[in-house]
């Protein structure tokens, strides 16, 4: 399709464009208010656990320049092990999740029959394994595996919730047509849950990074970036460990930041707005 | 042991904290006393933060503290070869151990500037805090009679707490006591003698920032033993995971397979080994004593802390069973705040 | 294909009591034949409809096609929904391939059949618009050309020229009679238009108020194509409003049928 | 409104009765499957941290019993500690989260404004927070906060989303009728958002239930159920760790059930179906 | 009231271009005039009223009520929606009250103009149901109660009655005529049929199809109550229907009006 020169004209709204400048200074505005207030508490409080946003700063950048002698290592090594046990969790969840929830979603039997064993197990928080599971699995596997359980649950409600939540009618349109449940299932059932799937690998997401903060916690072996926060705070340098907060937060937006991109590419194939 | 009456109405409150932020939670009001073990027990005592209640010693006279344990399997060690390992660590161990009392007993000297700087690294703690608290360690590695009459004791009490309702198949504290400490490797130490070769390599867990743990720090310490670690020097390639935050942890790294070897109080290790089966055995002693409890100053008795809360290290440590057992002795119940 | 219809009954529940919508609805639909349903508004025409597609489960009575009893949707049976049922995430253009898909028609032939039957019903230039961009009525002509598409041999039509304006309307009308022609199509078509009824059908069946049943068959045997402006054509106007307003007049019976609540 | 006798009957249907009895079936086969096959897996591995199913009941009515003398309580203290901060915590999440969200998804400017701060805070994992919480706020209130965040931000996600998802033509035609801004919100969006609050809410739940596992385990300050877990797992006495995950799923089933209890009195309130 | 529009111009955006619905519309409806819109389908008739009803904002020129440019929707005008837009979660009798809340209007009050309403749409018994236990008809109704009940001083109605069936149709105009003579209501009513708007209209504008504009305005000043039957009724909507013929025969333009996409 070939740019239209006309429609920059044509679509450029002033009014629009003055609500959004509003709202870009609002937000610039509610961020300087907070470092502001921040950096004023810091300097009033004067306590060693409120560094002043200066401090952080510097401490973040240090943390990736220096290697922290007693761990042997510098943030980039506490990522790739946070990262890869989160990856690996991750993707092992959404391997199953998937086919178990779309299959309880559509088979009544295949729900019958897990449904009992998934809310069994699904009212145990996932963090509440971290002690068993360091024992069982390891310090890799045992927080890969916590991290399963906490992005399996929310995704698989999800799934089946989207899958149960399709619009009758258009089932009904579908099955008219000579639908059967294999492709009502790929043209109907599958393209309508895409949006809650992906509502909940985002919610899935949040819950893993807590998940691998939580288990690095609490097993405080082999490192990653949970553990040094947790670290950081116990030797008393605070600024370290709110550098090491922010990382697990960037590193939370850049996943969520991924699936976002991975839901547009697919409503663009899937053609939902 | 038995808990104190139910009419007794003197509870004493009791919270987790590890001992590295017992002085923080001190200073911060949340606790009123803490029980720990070296350095914080002197980090907050040298500042004026804490007053001694009582030293351990004063309770449980050179009772055994820290020790090394060595998982047992059917792949490790069960050959001469690892036997070997075994009985390198130890002795590289107990020459450390040695180097750290002389250097104690020197009191002055370039060895005394650097193994306080070590510790205080090794612990994050200033460098007078160190050289007080190495006079409150009692740094020895023998396996006597007394050491295992103390673990005898601290099995029944585990017992008589409902923390263990088994002695492992054994008959009685003394031989479940016996069967779990192993002198043999002690006895090779002293004909072991350096090599030339690496010979083979030993995973080895240890504590966050446990200073009595002291010799296994020195051991690894390069700059003292020629470039390289005293275990190395004894032939064996040590390798750690991080730090574990507490003793049950080492037991669960010697479980999951992912140590050999062990630094780790006795309570837990004797914890374990009963209620979860896990197979290890005490093949060496790292200390005794070295453990406090404290109050916030003024506090320096028990009963100036009857009502209050207290930190200890966990209901699964040495110093949680030290102010247990000194609370019931004097008459007050431990009662875990908030619940 | 022949439909026969026998004593159906259909009951909802409604609040504490149910609702009977359709009761002892009787009615013979002939192979080819072209049937329009008339009734007043609530009086379960979309109901009897849903049950020839088998969208919907009768309370009891027989409903069959050529002799096998109905149990559930089948591509010999399209339906257009009064309600449009649009798949939002697609195209004009791929919501009339839907069907094309499903019966594994290659790529090109598919397309073409969509562009023949997207330009029938006038929505030639909005292939790629998403039915949110659409009017009410252009929605409409696409569940339109979307069942036409699939070329059912039953065709089940829920007011589908409900949304359009007269003359549209009237394109539509020859058109669907064009198409008829040559697919021998059976079709039943709900409409509230007595006008259209007359103009398209073979017979007109006339349904009573709530609970619906078969008050009344009109036979038209004029030949097509008919002119409105004839007189027969304007008695049979008159004859069938009668009919419909005496329904209406004598107005539904109480909505719940439960002895205690009437 | 008097029952109506024939309602019983006229509404019986054979087929959906034995449909339901097929998916009773279906579940107590499936947990009949799920115990036996963890019997014999214990008595197979014969290893401490898999006990036998009976082990883990005799446990968990011995936990509730029993003082556990070195703690100087038993289960029911933890559940107090556990549920009291999770309660404050739940509490002000909700009484925080419910006006800010349903101001923020209705008034641009204030969406404008606290946008970039929620987005600064909600990367941040709720259970990072624990260590320094745990120093600033003490060793109740600490855990309570990280209750509190684990709470506000999904629930405040879910009623913004609400407010945002309501069907345009509902607005429309409130509009034409004459509501206002205010009149608006309460009719229209209000009850369009309850079943995304209530949402908010089961998610809330369950990420608040994590929060407090972690925060007691990471902490391990003034008991509670996640302590416990932790302390039994510390001495190797599993089976009563696996008897305080059962006390906590225990919980975790019942505060949902209470969310959803309120939320069928809510809906038949708001007429809603 | 009286409603003034100049050269109204509505663009939609559609893909990479956009599409003119509205071109220079200008239409003026004085007080307590009832004014039909008749139009083919997609020709802008909904997006007229809809920026009127003040719930759509104009691309470029005038539209005033009594002098004041509209901004907003208001009270004063009350709207009827082609595709119903019920509250799901409240019954019909909650549906009809939710303008009476809106004004504060006593519980009980509110309840007696609710029920007429409600009966005066033929739904009594049906108080209780929620939308989705209605046909399409029913709801139709529901959403013309509403807005009658909340009595604005313009009523805008798209297709109210395109889901019913002629009879019910009848009786619904009889009453929309007999109600507006009561409250002496501005209307302005989008239709299909040509029949309706000559029965119920003061004037009857034609659009052109898209982009619309206004293409001829009917004047009918015969009296109310009309006779369908009459000679001038019967001429009148041929001329009507002719006018239309010519506007669907000739058919939109390019539904994209860009110069290069043309
Ligand atoms: N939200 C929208 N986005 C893009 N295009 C739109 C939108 N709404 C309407 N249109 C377009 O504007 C034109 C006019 O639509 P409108 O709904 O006003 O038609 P109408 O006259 O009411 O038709 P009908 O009689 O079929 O209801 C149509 O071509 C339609 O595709
Ligand atoms: N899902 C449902 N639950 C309860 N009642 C229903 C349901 N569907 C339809 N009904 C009721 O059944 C009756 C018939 O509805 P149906 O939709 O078949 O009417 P219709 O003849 O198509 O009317 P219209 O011409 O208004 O579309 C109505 O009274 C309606 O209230
Ligand atoms: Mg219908
Ligand atoms: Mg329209």
């Amino acid at each position: 399709m070939k740019d239209n020169p006309l429609r920059i004209f044509g679509l450029f709204n002033r009014e629009r464009f003055l609500a959004n400048m509003n709202q870009t200074i609002f937000g610039i505005a509610a961020i300087v208010t907070f470092i502001a207030a921040w950096w004023g508490f810091s300097i009033y409080l004067n306590l060693a656990y409120v560094p002043s946003p200066d401090r952080v700063v510097w401490a973040f950048f240090t943390s990736f320049e220096k290697t922290e002698i007693s761990l042997g290592t510098n943030m980039w090594g506490n990522i790739l092990a946070s990262l890869q046990r989160f990856g690996i969790g991750f993707v092992f969840a959404l391997a199953l999740a998937l086919p178990v929830g779309l299959i309880m979603g559509f088979i009544k039997t295949a729900d019958s029959f897990f449904k009992p064993l998934v809310e069994l197990f699904r009212p145990i928080p996932p963090v509440a394994w971290v002690p068993i599971f360091l024992l069982i699995f390891g310090i890799f596997w045992g927080p890969v595996m916590v991290i399963f359980l906490g992005v399996f649950f929310p995704l698989l409600s999800n799934v089946i919730f989207g899958v149960k939540s399709v619009d009758q009618p258009l089932i009904d349109a579908a099955r008219t047509m000579g639908a059967n449940r294999i492709t009502l299932f790929k043209k109907v059932i599958f393209p309508y849950t895409i949006p809650f799937i992906m509502t909940g690998i985002t919610i899935g997401l949040g819950i893993g990074w807590m998940c691998i903060v939580a288990a690095e916690m609490i097993g405080a072996v082999g490192g990653g970036v949970g553990f040094y926060i947790f670290y950081s705070e116990s030797i008393g340098r605070y600024e370290f460990m709110y550098a090491g907060m922010a990382v697990i937060a960037i590193l939370g937006i850049g996943t969520v930041g991924v699936s976002h991109y991975v839901e547009n590419k697919l409503n663009r194939r899937m053609g939902v707005k | 042991m038995q808990p104190a009456a139910s009419t007794n109405k003197k509870i004493i409150y009791w919270t987790q904290i590890a001992p590295v932020q017992q002085k923080a939670a001190l200073l911060a009001g949340t606790v009123d006393g803490a029980v720990g073990w070296e350095p914080y027990c002197s980090d907050a005592l040298n500042d004026g933060t804490g007053s001694v209640v009582v030293w351990s010693d004063q309770v449980w006279p050179e009772h055994p503290c820290c020790v090394i344990a060595v998982r047992y399997s059917d792949a490790f060690p069960n050959n001469p070869a690892d036997n070997q390992l075994v009985a390198r660590v130890v002795k590289a161990n107990m020459v450390a151990t040695n180097w750290i009392v002389q250097t104690i007993n020197a009191g002055s000297g370039t060895n005394y500037t650097s193994l306080i700087q070590m510790g205080a690294q090794f612990s994050g703690i200033q460098a007078s805090v160190v050289q007080s608290a190495l006079g409150h360690i009692e740094y020895s590695n023998q396996l006597t009679p007394a050491v295992k009459a103390a673990f005898a004791n601290f099995t029944g009490m585990f017992a008589d707490l409902g923390q263990i309702s088994n002695l492992a198949g054994y008959p009685n504290t003394t031989a479940f006591a016996n069967a779990i400490t192993n002198t043999s490797y002690l006895a090779m130490a002293p004909d072991i003698q350096p090599s030339a070769t690496i010979l083979g390599s030993v995973h080895l867990g240890y504590l966050n920032g446990d200073l009595h743990q002291f010799a296994r720090v020195v051991a690894m310490n390069t700059s003292l033993w020629g470039g390289k670690t005293l275990f190395q020097d004894y032939g064996v390639n040590v390798t750690s995971p991080a730090p574990y935050a507490n003793g049950g942890a080492v037991m669960d790294g010697f479980a999951a397979g992912s140590i050999d070897m062990g630094y780790l109080g006795c309570p837990p290790a004797i914890l374990k080994r009963i209620n979860a089966n896990i197979q290890i055995q005490i093949v060496s002693l790292v200390n005794s004593e070295g453990s406090a409890i404290i109050g916030k100053t003024p506090i320096n008795s028990l009963s100036q802390l009857e009502g209050k809360i207290v930190a200890t290290p966990g209901p699964a440590s040495i110093q949680h069973l030290l102010l247990l057992y000194y609370c019931n002795l004097n008459g007050y119940q431990l009662k875990l705040k908030g619940t | 294909m022949t439909l026969i219809i026998e004593n159906l009954v259909k009951k909802f529940p409604k609040e504490d009591t149910e609702l009977t919508a359709i009761e002892n609805f009787n009615l013979v639909v002939k192979n080819e034949e072209f049937v329009c349903i008339l009734g007043p508004s609530g009086c379960g025409k979309t109901t009897i409809l849903r049950i020839i597609a088998g969208l919907e489960q009768k309370t009891s009575g027989s409903i069959r096609l050529d002799e096998r009893e109905i149990t559930g949707p089948g591509q010999d049976r399209g339906m257009v929904f009064q309600e449009f049922a649009l798949f939002p995430w697609r195209t004009v253009q791929k919501n009339v391939e839907f069907g094309l898909e499903i019966k594994k028609v290659p790529s090109e032939e598919r397309k073409r059949i969509a562009n023949e039957f997207i330009t029938l019903v006038g929505l030639k230039g909005f292939e790629n618009s998403y039915p949110y961009q659409l009017s009410g009525g252009m929605k409409q002509r696409v569940g339109i050309a979307r069942a036409l598409a699939n070329d059912p041999e039953v065709l089940l039509m829920d007011e589908p020229f409900g949304a359009l304006d007269a003359q549209t309307r009237n394109l539509m009308q020859k058109e669907l009679l064009r198409i008829r022609q040559q697919t021998k199509k059976t079709i039943v078509f709900i409409t509230h238009s007595v006008d259209e009824a007359c103009f398209l059908a073979d017979r007109v069946v006339v349904m009573t108020a709530r609970p619906g049943a078969v008050k009344e068959i009109f036979v038209i045997d004029a030949p097509q194509p008919r002119d409105r402006a004839s007189i027969e054509f304007a008695n049979l106007r008159k004859r069938i409003l009668a009919e419909l307003e005496r329904e209406v007049i004598a107005g539904p019976s109480s909505p719940s049928n439960s002895p205690e609540k009437a």
